[in-house]
């Protein structure tokens, strides 16, 4: 891995979390680069979403700092840090199920143009947004399925629109929490190049959480690896991948064929 | 008759105004592992809750071991021995693990031995045996809803998309367990997007696609045929898994 | 996924000292810890003989008030429904109760014998829970079956239900106040030491204690009570195990009405006089308490009854016309400090 | 002649429903008993129109207002409660018509007085005034229990403005919420104020004003005051309170009527009539309402049947009638209707007649003297200064 | 024009379009279309609890905050007048001190709510208002040396809104529907002649009017806001609050702007209430079963589309006032008495008001405004 000279864009120092007794993510302390996508592992209930929830704001930390372009955000709330720039998929879906799929992405379209305060005016009159949300659908083929309620979505439909909610935010940091996840096999490519293209970018931070150890091979820079909340390996995508703790305790005795 | 435990005749089933399965025809061999594949929104998750009884069926007939269940009540359904994880998994999150365990088990006390080979396949759940199950993991979470539908002896079991964010190496403990239940003559209907995992697992397969059943035959024949895949479901199987 | 933190209950903390757990208990113990200091502080403030009629009475009190918050918490806490129809469940417990007693066993009631007197009022108040029991379990039908699930509608509905009950209850028993005297073994006080301390409320320690062991023994440790407390979350989830949930809400919900008229009979026998609307003059006490408690939590619920008793005996003394401001001053302030409760079962 | 139309507005339905129902029911036979039946007197049919406030002031107003608007009433009798009564004084000023209220609220021919209203029915005042002079005398301790509230306070006060003159002294003042229940901490300091006290020969008393069916009575003596040589004492009640006063034995007091109580042939046939029609005692607001209807007609006669607001103040103005309690004579000051209460001691008896449908010990308040009115000074409150 | 003023939310059903100018018109000349006091008293009502249903309607409908305190801060706006004429006359001046302390009042109750509203949940705020809105009405009961207590305050308005005051001398024509069917019987012509009445233009009139505009106003002002970016925005925390905040919205602020514009609004209706009423006691203004009223008028009007406030408003006040006539009628048809007399006798109104109550609910799960609209909805689908 290249040393970078730049400033980290997001780091997180000695962050941990402890549900009672439980330490979910344990003194974890990584810094991520503009223009790198860095891909987190490690079995279930590692506390990769913990890790994701601190960072994002929906817990508070017990201890440890999160920083975004050198601020000390570790105090804001979840609003305020979406506001700052960090943009989040969740791993189970999470959308406004009564509004439209149209009225959803307009939600998040209308955050990043800061017009929520608006009331003296009607929102139908601003098209701008409404054709911007379009253009987001039309990113994760959803354009067809505008005007349904996101409630009669099938469940791989709703993880495109979770996608598209996170980029009409625009952020600088993308989270992606298992992007994939139940999506049909013709559609998991066109979610992989929408992550490749904002990759591409060069001016983002992607955070991608991912069991399916070839897609994470094919994007990552940089893998991460957390494991009892601990992360353990950290390093370039073979050289992690080969390490004997990635190979037993994660991908089991036999390493998944490709 | 004997040979398929399921069998699902021109199936139309309706959720609210909409008409969502327009004429499903299915049958499940005994003891084998038949795998639903099909796009997002082509009705495999529908079908189902539709065997279960938890939509409207408009048209067609259910036969479970030869006897109609359409029309019969959910919990009659289950009782008569067939298990189902849906895609939410739907765990109880305020009860711990071992209340949502004692509740699958439907037929009084726990099976001891059974509970070691779950633990054994699926450890977490010994882990936080007295934890809220709503603060487990998301994978933790699928391992406790497969868990309940194994904890008794069943018929049949259906199963939607079981290995969704689990981690490989559990994947491969979970293909391991569906083996054993195959070697114990046990039904299942597997919804799943990971080709490599049920390819491995499959005996027959049918695609879906609109709410109807477009292709039905051996797992072998499909997973040879590339050109059969991309024309039933828009790419190859072997891409990305 | 949940972003609640949730607080530490589990969290063992192995000192062992005296100290060390007194400083603990605030956080592992607040109902205890609450109820401690909220009877102990009034100490300083009034002479001790009296400090010790009003907390006796207090708690005698918190146990009435128990018996009728217990099925509101438990038809709330097992399949939430929030049924403000609960008071006027409280007044057809009475009237069942008190026709027992003023018509049918009259003779009884009034013999000065307390086997005689049993005679009456255990078949009084079995009449009263069954009468509204079977009341609730039309209810459930009629009113609550289509609205599961959504607080609002059961608002809506349950309140319109109250005013229909209460209407039949005057179409039934005529609009008057109807007197019931309470049989001869019940009447007066014991003296113990220049303090006195009316035996029915004994009664009502009694009744409460006893149900309040018998409802945690259901809810937390039988199969019934682990699949009342699923249905709440997901009756379809329920139904794919193999439960007939339906039926099962049926049951807890005509148990829930079952209190109700219980502690519908016991508040007429207090009061000794019944009348149509008496059900909703305690419904506000009943909602400080299943929220003091925690929502659902039937230990909560237990708590949160002696609190409101003690504090309204108390209050009552120094300043009565603070009684019902002070308990809801109370709730408030609990909440501050816990927001879900005592002791937090649901996380709404 | 034109008909002369009464109109009945009051809570038949709500709280009070009971007492607005004993309402209807006496003025329905109050005047089928001063017309025989005719409903008619000096030339004029009378029209007697019923509407249903349901307790809720609003709906009084307007119900009120269209009765005088729209059914061109002469008077408006009712409402029972007395904040809806309150509520309806304004509109017989708007209007200027008549209006007859049935509640007790000395307010309403004090503060809220107008000089249309012309009530029948007793107020505070008379409860509190007749009670005192029930009990009053030197060497009689009282500490008194009310609700906090103007009914209350107000009953308090009068109470002790009436106790001085008979030497008795009111020691302590007790308030509770409206709608208090348990009074174990009002006991407490009740039974404080008294038991020391060496200055009271001549008795020991706790004297409870209260309305509503929740009787602190019963609850204060559970808590046995006869330990500290205290006694109970209260005003009269509606029979279903009294029933509950079966085990306040020995316990003395005033009220405003009792079925047995009063001895002259107008009850007479009142309680024998409604014996017969309901198989029930007439209450408290029977009497109220048959003395009402029979004010009416005597005002009627005495106008010669004119029915102008002036011509109707001008004859109840110093009227003086029959009723089922005796005579009763209006004082033109407030239009207050002047009359006997009755002082009772309370003994446990078997009654099988009072209620229609069940029967039961009871407390009858058995009747020691008839206070008449000249025997109290019952303060005129309605001077606006 | 008309999109514009109503934000372009149309009613999209033709028949609540006809039903919203029905009512719009009996309220826009109702004192010339109803001649008797108490339609007039009603019509008065429904214009002051369209302000107080559609405000609630903001928090409930829109945005999920149940909410019992509603009528606390109705009564707040009620009493605030009624207490400042008490203490400092009938003037304007006394008027305008009255409502300013109280919205003062209601505006920092209603941020203490709002923040409260952080810390504890949907369920459990709605339950802890009930019990403060219920502490509240105990403190004005207790506190009846300034407030009257049960017995509450007559309100003695500016002559200019009282009934002395004339706006014109003499009357002016009026046509009075409700005698007009009455007496259908008798042949129109007779019934025409009955109904037509002379309508003195006094000061209560001038009040209807000043009530009327406002509740159009606000309406108006209502659906603007509902309609806009910040309107949508609630929609989303109704929806998902936990998602809106991870899209970047605050709605911590959202929340308490919406309960503390609610409490103003209802601050200001219960303001008009006094004023067109004439007197305030708790029974009217702050009433637990008051609260429950406004929320059955919401919800069988139709949740979160503020034109269900306005049917609503109207069905619900209509049927309260003319059911027990509607009984009476019944009644006198009954044979003899027995139980069936005894159901719909007419003391028994409540009865049947309770069972319309649950009914409504059952019939009207959407509302109405939300069943025509479905049905319209299903006939454009069907063509
Ligand atoms: N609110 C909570 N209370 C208690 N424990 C929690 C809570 N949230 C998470 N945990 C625990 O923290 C651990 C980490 O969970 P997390 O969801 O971060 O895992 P993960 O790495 O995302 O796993 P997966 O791949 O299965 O999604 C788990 O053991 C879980 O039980
Ligand atoms: N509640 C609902 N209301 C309306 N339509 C629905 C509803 N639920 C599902 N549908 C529709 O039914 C169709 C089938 O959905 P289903 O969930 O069965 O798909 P699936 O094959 O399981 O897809 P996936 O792989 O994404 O889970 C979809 O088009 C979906 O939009
Ligand atoms: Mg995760
Ligand atoms: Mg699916």
């Amino acid at each position: 891995m290249s040393v970078q000279a730049a400033a980290p864009v997001l780091e997180t120092r000695e962050l941990t979390i402890r549900f009672g007794g439980h330490v979910a993510v344990d003194s974890v302390s990584c810094a991520f680069h503009a223009g790198t996508l860095t891909a987190i592992v490690g079995p279930n209930g590692a506390g990769k979403t913990t890790w994701f929830n601190l960072i994002s704001g929906q817990l508070r930390a017990s201890a440890g700092k999160v920083l975004l372009r050198g601020e000390d955000i570790t105090g804001l709330g979840p609003a305020a840090r979406a506001d700052k720039g960090l943009g989040r998929a969740f791993q189970l879906t999470n959308l406004f199920p009564n509004l439209s799929v149209q009225e959803n992405v307009r939600l998040a379209v209308a955050s990043r143009h800061r017009i929520g305060h608006v009331f003296w005016q009607t929102a139908a009159r601003r098209r701008d947004i409404a054709e911007a949300a379009t253009g987001y659908l039309a990113q994760v083929n959803l354009a067809g399925r505008a005007d349904a309620a996101v409630a009669s979505l099938s469940h791989g439909d709703q993880r495109k629109l979770e996608v598209a909610l996170m980029l009409a935010l625009e952020p600088e940091v993308f989270m992606f929490d298992e992007p994939t996840a139940g999506m049909s096999v013709d559609e998991v490519p066109v979610i992989l190049e929408l992550i490749a293209e904002i990759k591409r970018r060069q001016d983002k931070v992607v955070l991608l959480v991912e069991h399916k150890m070839d897609v994470v091979r094919s994007l990552a820079d940089r893998i991460v690896v957390l494991h009892n909340g601990q992360l353990v390996a950290d390093g370039e995508p073979a050289l992690v991948i080969a390490s004997p703790i990635v190979q037993e305790a994660y991908l089991g005795a036999t390493p998944a064929a490709a | 008759m004997a040979d398929n435990i399921l069998e699902l005749s021109d199936v139309c089933a309706d959720i609210d105004q909409y008409h969502i399965l327009h004429g499903v025809d299915l049958a499940l061999p005994r003891g084998e592992l038949t795998v639903l594949l099909g796009r997002n929104g082509a009705g495999k998750s529908t079908t189902l809750r539709t065997i279960m009884g938890l939509t409207k069926v408009t048209r067609g007939e259910l036969r479970f071991q030869g006897q109609s269940i359409r029309g019969v009540p959910t919990p009659a359904i289950a009782r008569r021995g067939i298990a189902f994880v849906p895609e939410h998994m739907g765990i109880f999150s305020l009860l711990s693990v071992r209340e949502n365990m004692v509740l699958a088990a439907i037929g009084g006390a726990m099976d001891e031995a059974r509970l070691d080979w779950i633990f054994n396949l699926f450890p977490p759940l010994k882990r936080f045996w007295d934890k809220p199950a709503g603060t487990l993991s998301g994978g933790q979470k699928q391992m406790l809803a497969i868990a309940r539908a194994v904890i008794e002896p069943r018929e049949l079991l259906l199963v939607d998309e079981p290995t969704k964010g689990l981690a490989p190496a559990i994947i491969n403990d979970l293909a391991d367990a569906f083996e054993e239940l195959k070697a114990q003559r046990v039904a299942i209907l597997l919804v799943e997007q990971n080709f490599n995992f049920s390819r491995r697992l499959g005996q027959s397969v049918a695609v879906m696609s609109d709410g109807r059943i477009v292709h039905r035959g051996r797992m072998a024949d499909l997973a040879e045929d590339e050109a059969l895949q991309r024309e039933l479901l828009g790419l190859g199987l072997g891409a990305h898994q | 996924m949940s972003a609640a933190p949730t607080s530490s209950s589990q969290a063992a903390a192995p000192r062992t000292g005296l100290l060390a757990r007194l400083r603990a208990l605030p956080e592992e113990r607040p109902h205890v810890f609450l109820l401690a200091v909220v009877a102990i502080v009034p100490i300083f403030l009034m002479p001790w003989s009296t400090w010790l009629v009003l907390t006796l009475s207090g708690l005698a009190m918190g146990a009435m008030v128990f018996l009728m918050a217990s099925g509101m918490s438990l038809t709330f806490g097992l399949m939430s429904v929030l049924n403000l129809a609960h008071g006027a469940f409280i007044s057809v417990g009475a009237f069942a109760g008190a026709s027992m007693l003023v018509y049918a066993l009259s003779g009884y009631a009034q013999s000065p014998s307390l086997a005689a007197n049993l005679v009456a009022i255990v078949p009084a108040f079995l009449a009263a829970a069954a009468v509204a029991a079977l009341l609730g379990v039309v209810f459930e039908r009629l009113v609550i079956r289509p609205v599961y699930g959504d607080h609002l509608k059961q608002i809506l509905v349950t309140v319109g239900g109250s005013i229909v009950i209460f209407e039949l209850i005057e179409v039934i028993w005529g609009h008057h106040d109807i007197p019931v005297p309470r049989p001869e073994a019940l009447r007066g006080a014991l003296v113990i030491g220049g303090i006195a301390i009316e035996k029915y409320r004994l009664l009502a320690v009694v009744l409460g204690l006893a149900l309040y062991a018998g409802l945690l023994w259901v809810i937390e440790r039988t199969r019934l009570g682990i699949l009342i407390r699923a249905g709440v979350e997901s009756r379809e989830m329920v139904e794919i195990h193999g439960y007939r949930i339906g039926l099962l809400f049926l049951a807890v919900f005509a148990g829930g009405c079952a209190l109700a008229g219980l502690g519908g009979a016991m508040w007429g026998l207090y009061r000794e006089m019944i009348t149509t609307h008496m059900g909703d003059e305690l419904m506000i006490s009943v909602i400080v308490v299943i929220i003091l408690g925690g929502l659902g939590s039937i230990r909560g619920c237990f708590y949160g009854a002696m609190l409101v008793g003690l504090v309204n005996l108390y209050v009552g003394f120094l300043e009565p016309r603070l009684a019902a401001v002070a308990t809801v001053g109370l709730m408030v302030a609990v909440l501050m400090w816990r927001p879900q409760g005592l002791i937090p079962v649901i996380k709404v | 002649a034109e008909p002369f139309r009464v109109a009945h507005v009051t809570d038949l339905s709500g709280a009070l429903a009971a007492y607005a129902q004993q309402l209807a029911t006496g003025m329905d036979m109050g005047f089928e008993y001063a017309t025989q039946g005719k409903m008619e007197v000096a030339g004029r049919k009378i029209e007697l129109i019923r509407k249903d406030s349901q307790g809720d002031p609003a709906r009084a107003r307007a119900l009120v207002e269209e009765a005088y608007a729209e059914d061109d009433a002469h008077i408006v009798v009712g409402p029972v409660a007395s904040g809806v009564a309150l509520a309806t004084l304004p509109i017989a000023e708007e209007y200027e018509r008549v209006i007859m209220p049935e509640g007790v609220a000395d307010a309403i021919t004090g503060a809220s007085w107008n000089r249309y209203v012309v009530r029948v029915g007793r107020n505070s005042s008379q409860d509190a005034v007749s009670n005192a002079v029930a009990l009053g005398k030197p060497g009689v301790c009282v500490a008194t229990i009310a609700q906090d509230y103007a009914f209350g306070r107000d009953g308090v006060a009068a109470y002790k403005q009436a106790m001085t003159p008979t030497g008795g002294q009111v020691v302590h003042e007790e308030y509770l919420p409206t709608d208090a229940t348990d009074f174990t901490a009002a006991a407490e300091r009740l039974f404080g104020s008294l038991r020391e006290r060496s200055d009271c020969a001549e008795g020991k008393y706790i004297f409870a004003i209260w309305a509503g069916s929740v009787n602190p009575l019963a609850r204060i003596q559970d808590l046995q005051p006869q330990r500290f040589g205290i006694k109970l004492a209260a005003g009269g009640n509606i029979l279903p309170v009294l029933a509950s006063y079966a085990d306040l034995e020995g316990m003395e007091g005033a009220g405003f009527y009792y079925f047995e109580s009063p001895a002259n042939p107008i009850n007479d046939w009142m309680v024998r009539e409604h014996f017969a029609r309901f198989k029930a005692a007439p209450d408290f607001f029977t009497a109220q309402g048959f003395s009402q209807a029979l004010a009416i007609v005597a005002a009627l006669e005495k106008s010669g049947g004119k029915s102008d607001a002036d011509d109707l103040l001008e004859a109840f103005h110093g009227l003086t009638f029959e009723t089922p309690k005796g005579t009763m004579q209006i004082r033109p000051e407030d239009g207050q209707a002047l009359q006997s209460m009755y002082h009772f001691r309370i003994k446990r008896e078997e009654r099988d007649n009072w209620f229609a449908d069940r029967k039961g010990p009871v407390g009858v308040p058995e009747m020691v003297r008839e206070i008449k009115f000249d025997e109290m000074d019952i303060p005129v409150r309605n001077k606006k200064g | 024009m008309l999109d514009a003023i109503l934000s372009g939310d149309r009613p999209r059903s033709r028949v609540l379009g006809v039903l919203l100018a029905l009512i719009f018109v009996c309220l826009a000349a109702g004192p010339f279309l109803f001649s008797g006091t108490r339609a007039f008293a009603m019509l008065g009502t429904i214009c002051i609890f369209i302000i107080v249903v559609a405000a609630y309607d903001l928090m409930l409908g829109y945005t999920h905050i149940v909410s019992f305190a509603h009528t606390m801060f109705f009564g707040i706006g009620a009493y605030g007048v009624a207490m400042a004429i008490a203490a400092w006359g009938n003037g304007f001046g006394a008027i305008a001190a009255g409502v300013g302390i109280a919205l003062v009042l209601s505006m920092v109750l209603a941020l203490l709510l709002g923040l409260l509203s952080l810390r504890v949940k949907a369920i459990f705020f709605a339950l802890v208002t009930l019990a403060v809105a219920f502490a509240f009405l105990s403190l004005v009961n207790q506190l009846y040396h300034v407030t009257g207590g049960e017995d509450g305050l007559r309100v003695q308005v500016p002559r200019v809104l009282g009934p002395a005051y004339r706006l014109v001398e003499g009357g002016v024509p009026g046509f009075g529907l409700d005698v007009f069917f009455a007496n259908l019987g008798a042949g129109l012509g007779e019934a025409a002649r009955q109904a037509a009445f002379e309508l003195r233009l006094n000061g209560r009139v001038l009040m209807y009017y000043v009530a009327f505009g406002t509740a159009l106003l606000v309406f108006l002002f209502l659906l603007r806001l509902v309609n806009s970016p910040f309107g949508k925005v609630l929609q989303a925390i109704r929806e998902n609050e936990f998602r809106a905040q991870a899209l970047g919205y605050r709605t911590v602020l959202y929340r308490t702007a919406v309960v503390i514009l609610a409490a103003v609004l209802a601050t200001l209706a219960g303001a008009l209430f006094a004023l067109f009423n004439r007197y305030v006691n708790p029974e009217n203004t702050l009433n637990f079963e008051l609260m429950v009223f406004i929320l059955l008028m919401c919800v069988i009007g139709g949740m979160g589309t503020l034109y269900g406030a306005v049917l609503g408003v109207a069905a619900f006040l209509v049927a309260q006032n003319y059911l027990q006539d509607l009984l009476r009628v019944l009644a006198a048809r009954m044979p003899d008495a027995g139980w069936a007399a005894e159901l719909v006798a007419p003391e028994r109104w409540l009865l049947w008001f309770g069972l319309l109550f649950v009914l409504s609910v059952y019939f009207f799960p959407a509302g109405i405004v939300g069943q025509l609209r479905a049905r319209a909805r299903a006939r454009h689908d069907g063509d």
